[in-house]
């Protein structure tokens, strides 16, 4: 397993909507051995303040070397990053994690909730490459409201996959939740469904998929301190009534092995 | 030696002695910050370090606390990870065989809640490929006395170090509590108990709110402060014990740089440990170990060992 | 009743008491950092403060200590500023005429090196007009005691409170230091002497080093440590506390806003004194003060009373 | 005495050599009121690190409404400066401190090293607003070489004030200090001599103006935390063995008061 720690450029600033970015990094060393569901770790000041750095999913690569990153301004660590420009260079390092293993031999159903969407579009490309057709795979992209998803719209639909969307309010697709549309598509039991979003999202993602009887896996998210499973601080209950860790075990999980608050 | 990357063909004079055990550079990791060293290997060379400290190991293995276990503070983070680790029978068999092929000198934090269990941990530690040196976590409660910490009690912390002592072949390194009020007090009580070197300091115990639940941050509510925060108050219980004692003092808290660690050798400390500083920078160990280097050839100092202690009052 | 300046004609009902005590609100200047109020008085409405806590004063004038004095740290500063002040009688005769003036309750901080000072000190203020408390630091090196700081002893902290107390006829305010392994002994003592209320903390004992000249960065050596970077240690001890004392707890260390402010209180703190922050905004105190009435209107509060001490602990 | 608190806007940067830059601010309040040899208080970061306010003398009033400030980059505070551009807003707070007391019976002389150029160019201002003439007032300004002071001079020079310059590599004007090019001046005895720059310099100086028996008025630094006479952390040793504090009794005193370690 590789990883690197590079100094990275950034290379292009795009504002989706009145929160949410997408930035670009020159980052050839990361971008050339990271895989859909992996994260990176981005020091978001020059000082101590914040001092931990903050963990991204990766959103796209392009190209040999850049990667992307999708994200919502929360607190202090994502209003410096919403502030970045072109020709900025921020630490990283990663990637990290285990990310999904595409089971190449059924239908794929990609869902992502609100920020949950950013590892999926990297997810999408690698399982179209890697399959031989994805004729009965199915995306199901879901949000507040229209601004939260039509932005990354045609990204998703470039690669031929149906796309659904659900949102709060109705403003784009269907009114209600991503769960709602899963339980209403045809799933057949090879099927996989990967999932990212809230964790109340995953948690009626890992029921559906228990009940229905096939595979889910969801990415979740922690409080992190190092990412790397030095810390031991992105503890998360397991179904044996163990603690596994977000950054070393996951953050992608089989949902069947986690413990789900509902 | 140590090679100075930044000065062209330079070596600079790094070595330090802590007790019996020779460190080519006195640049350590922190328990509980740097994981078993395997999980840096990527992102650094763990061959340059002076020596590693793995995280705390107990008698039987422990699962922790619940999440959340961190919460970042200003210029610091606090953490109540509850000493989660595998036991000390798991460490030996699938932890030390690769920490022992690095070629570093591994020592192991030690922790227990009894002075029999520190006794027993230590007793399987010896003769163990690769374990260098043992380092007593005294800032855990006491069990048999009401849970009051073993290292705020100058008798309970000699009587920890005494016992440790008696079971150890390798040099025992004693870690004090910021949590005291005199911890020169307690330096002294566990250097005549026997103990080879102290290093200081743990965390300070701290606690974090989050208004919008109005719960406290952190599952365990208290926790452990470290980072820069701390800084100042490591230098200067690193400076009080430097006066009182005369063995060896390894410095730590809130150390992110060179210039960090040579102020904790002024002060008093002998080599210092990289705590929170190897989240913010995993390679934090190695660019002290660099900054070092290129300090002893810039300034033209003999060797490292020169700057102990060197602070100048007059 | 509080004027809500941020959410058009509300009124916040802000209201604390300190035993008889009443404050307008729960906001106060921390001793040392704030002058004696009449600095601030072109930057900020210094009507709007719960209280006004001014700089330590002991029997006789004191220089104070030579410079440097301060240097900042990570998220902090150090200070060793050495308790300068002008001494009890020309701080009646030049000072309080304007404090007095401002109609907000004036809380004098005492110091002395001995039982006798404090005393002294407190008899002289009896009956100044305009001083509602005293704050009596006992953070100071008692000097017959060889310099055992009063605040580290459970004995020698509720001497000192007893003996202001016997002189004092307004409500006594003990201010704790943080230096201890057991903060809430300290408290439950100076609660049996008779303190009306505690307030917590004082600063950490830390020290800086300047690299480039090889010498600490304070002419002192060591110092107090203060601001953001102490916050989870001060929120920590007065949870501590609270648990422990019925009087209440003023809560000191890191506060720079409303939301540092509220977490203290539902930690346990009655009110707040705010610090290092008059520093970086010298408007601090003020915006607390809007602050903590805003979120009395956003929460539906009843009164800014609800929130002591409700912490969520399920 | 009238102080204010202001978000400034930066309306200019100019970077003067490779360490020096200049900062105007639209910072009106402090603008209306401020004085010669008085300074700022400017909170460079947004969060907290650094913590503490950086002191900056008052360098030019320009118009009603803008503040000038003149600044090295030494540390984290001033790098954060040297990075401030148009538009950025920063929180100044001011005017503070003591000033100069302009002696309008006399000849002024006006001598900067280094930074220390940074209040003498609106003290000139004030000075040839103030006075009747000012045919026999000199300015004198130093430097390490010709790029410190070069940039600045046709800044003085506009007040028809004869400048002289010295650099210690003599790169431009005399080669060698502030201080010969006063040794080497008429001064009479109802002179007044101005002073801001190193301590060495300033000691210097009033070594001389004692011997000469000239006033000399000297803005001196000190650490500081608050800047308005809060903390007491400004302190620094007077003649009668007592503590005077830069920020209020200063930050310009007459040197003969003061202490002076050579
Ligand atoms: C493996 C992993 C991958 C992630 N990938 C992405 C990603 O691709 N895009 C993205 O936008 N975020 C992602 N996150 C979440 C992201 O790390 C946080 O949003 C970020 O750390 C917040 O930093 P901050 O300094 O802005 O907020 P802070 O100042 O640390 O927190 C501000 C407030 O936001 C809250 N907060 C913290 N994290 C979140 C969160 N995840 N969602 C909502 N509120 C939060 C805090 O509780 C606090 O109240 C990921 C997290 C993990 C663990
Ligand atoms: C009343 C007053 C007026 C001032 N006016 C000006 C001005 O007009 N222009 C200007 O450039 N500066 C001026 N200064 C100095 C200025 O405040 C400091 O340079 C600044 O605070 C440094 O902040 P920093 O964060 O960049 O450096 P820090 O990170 O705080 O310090 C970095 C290093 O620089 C050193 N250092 C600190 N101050 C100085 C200094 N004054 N000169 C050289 N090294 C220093 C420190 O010791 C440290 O080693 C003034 C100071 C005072 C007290
Ligand atoms: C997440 C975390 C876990 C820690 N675990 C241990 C431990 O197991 N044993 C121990 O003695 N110290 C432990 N510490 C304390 C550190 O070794 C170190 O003393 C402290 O963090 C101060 O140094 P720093 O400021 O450089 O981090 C831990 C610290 C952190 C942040
Ligand atoms: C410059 C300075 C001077 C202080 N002087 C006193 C003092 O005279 N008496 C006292 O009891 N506390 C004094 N303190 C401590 C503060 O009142 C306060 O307890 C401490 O700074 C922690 O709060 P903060 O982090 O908000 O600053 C001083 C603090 C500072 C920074
Ligand atoms: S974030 Fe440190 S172990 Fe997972
Ligand atoms: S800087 Fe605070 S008193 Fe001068």
């Amino acid at each position: 397993m590789s990883q690197y720690q590079e100094n990275a450029t950034v290379t292009r600033v795009e504002q989706l909507t009145e929160k949410n970015y997408r930035l670009t990094f020159e980052s050839p060393l990361i971008a050339g051995v990271c895989k859909p569901g992996q994260f990176v770790m981005i020091r978001t000041s020059i000082g101590q303040d914040p001092l931990l750095r903050r963990p991204f999913s990766v959103h796209q690569v392009l190209g040999e070397s850049q990667i992307q990153i999708y994200f919502k301004e929360v607190g202090r660590g994502t209003t410096l990053l919403a502030h970045a420009k072109v020709g900025d260079a921020y630490s990283i390092f990663g990637p990290l994690g285990r990310g999904f293993k595409i089971n190449t031999g059924g239908p794929s159903i990609l869902v992502g909730g609100g920020l949950g969407i950013a590892p999926l579009l990297l997810l999408l490309k690698e399982n179209c490459r890697l399959k031989k057709t994805f004729d009965n795979d199915l995306v199901i992209l879901g949000g507040r409201s229209r601004a939260e998803v039509e932005p990354l719209l045609e990204d998703f639909k470039q690669y031929g996959v149906t796309v659904r969307v659900a949102t709060d309010d109705g403003s784009l697709g269907y009114q209600g939740y991503v769960t709602d549309i899963l339980k209403a598509s045809q799933v057949t039991g090879d099927s996989t469904v990967y999932g990212c979003g809230p964790e109340l999202m995953l948690a009626g993602l890992a029921k559906i998929c228990k009940e229905v009887g096939v595979a889910c896996q969801v990415s979740v998210e922690s409080v992190m301190a190092c990412g790397m499973g030095a810390c031991l601080g992105c503890s998360r209950p397991d179904k044996k009534g163990s603690y596994i860790h977000v950054c070393l075990n996951g953050p992608v999980f089989d949902a069947e092995k986690l413990e789900w608050n509902m | 030696m140590e090679y100075v990357k930044s000065s062209g063909d330079s070596f600079a004079d790094m070595q330090v002695n802590i007790g019996s055990l020779q460190l080519k550079n006195p640049v350590m990791t922190a328990s509980g910050t740097f994981g078993y060293a395997r999980e840096f290997e990527n992102l650094m060379n763990l061959q340059r370090l002076g020596a590693v400290i793995v995280k705390g190991i107990s008698l039987n293995p422990r699962p922790g606390n619940p999440p959340p276990r961190i919460v970042e503070t200003s210029c610091g983070m606090l953490n109540a990870i509850g000493l989660q680790n595998v036991g000390v029978d798991r460490f030996i068999k699938e932890k030390m065989n690769y920490l022992a092929g690095l070629n570093v000198p591994v020592i192991v934090n030690i922790l227990g809640d009894s002075i029999a269990e520190y006794e027993e941990i230590t007793s399987r530690l010896q003769g163990v490929p690769g374990v260098a040196g043992i380092e007593v976590n005294i800032s855990c409660p006491n069990v048999k006395k009401g849970g009051v910490a073993f290292g705020t009690d100058p008798k309970m912390a000699a009587a920890v170090t005494a016992a440790v002592k008696g079971k150890s072949t390798v040099p025992v390194m004693v870690k004090l509590s910021p949590n005291v009020s005199d911890i020169a007090t307690i330096a002294l009580a566990v250097e005549d108990a026997g103990a080879d070197s102290v290093s200081l300091i743990n965390t300070l115990i701290g606690m974090a709110v989050d208004l919008k639940t109005r719960r406290p941050a952190l599952a365990n509510i208290i926790g452990g402060l470290s980072g820069p925060a701390i800084k100042p108050v490591a230098l200067r219980m690193v400076y009080e014990v430097a006066k009182k004692v005369s063995i060896p003092i390894i410095g730590v808290g809130g150390i992110e740089t060179a210039e960090d660690a040579l102020e904790f050798m002024l002060a008093g400390a002998t080599a210092v440990q990289i705590g929170t500083a190897n989240f913010v920078n995993p390679r934090a160990s190695e660019d002290v170990v660099d900054g070092l280097a290129a300090y002893v050839v810039k300034e033209k100092l003999s060797s490292i060992r020169s700057m102990i202690g060197q602070l100048n009052l007059a």
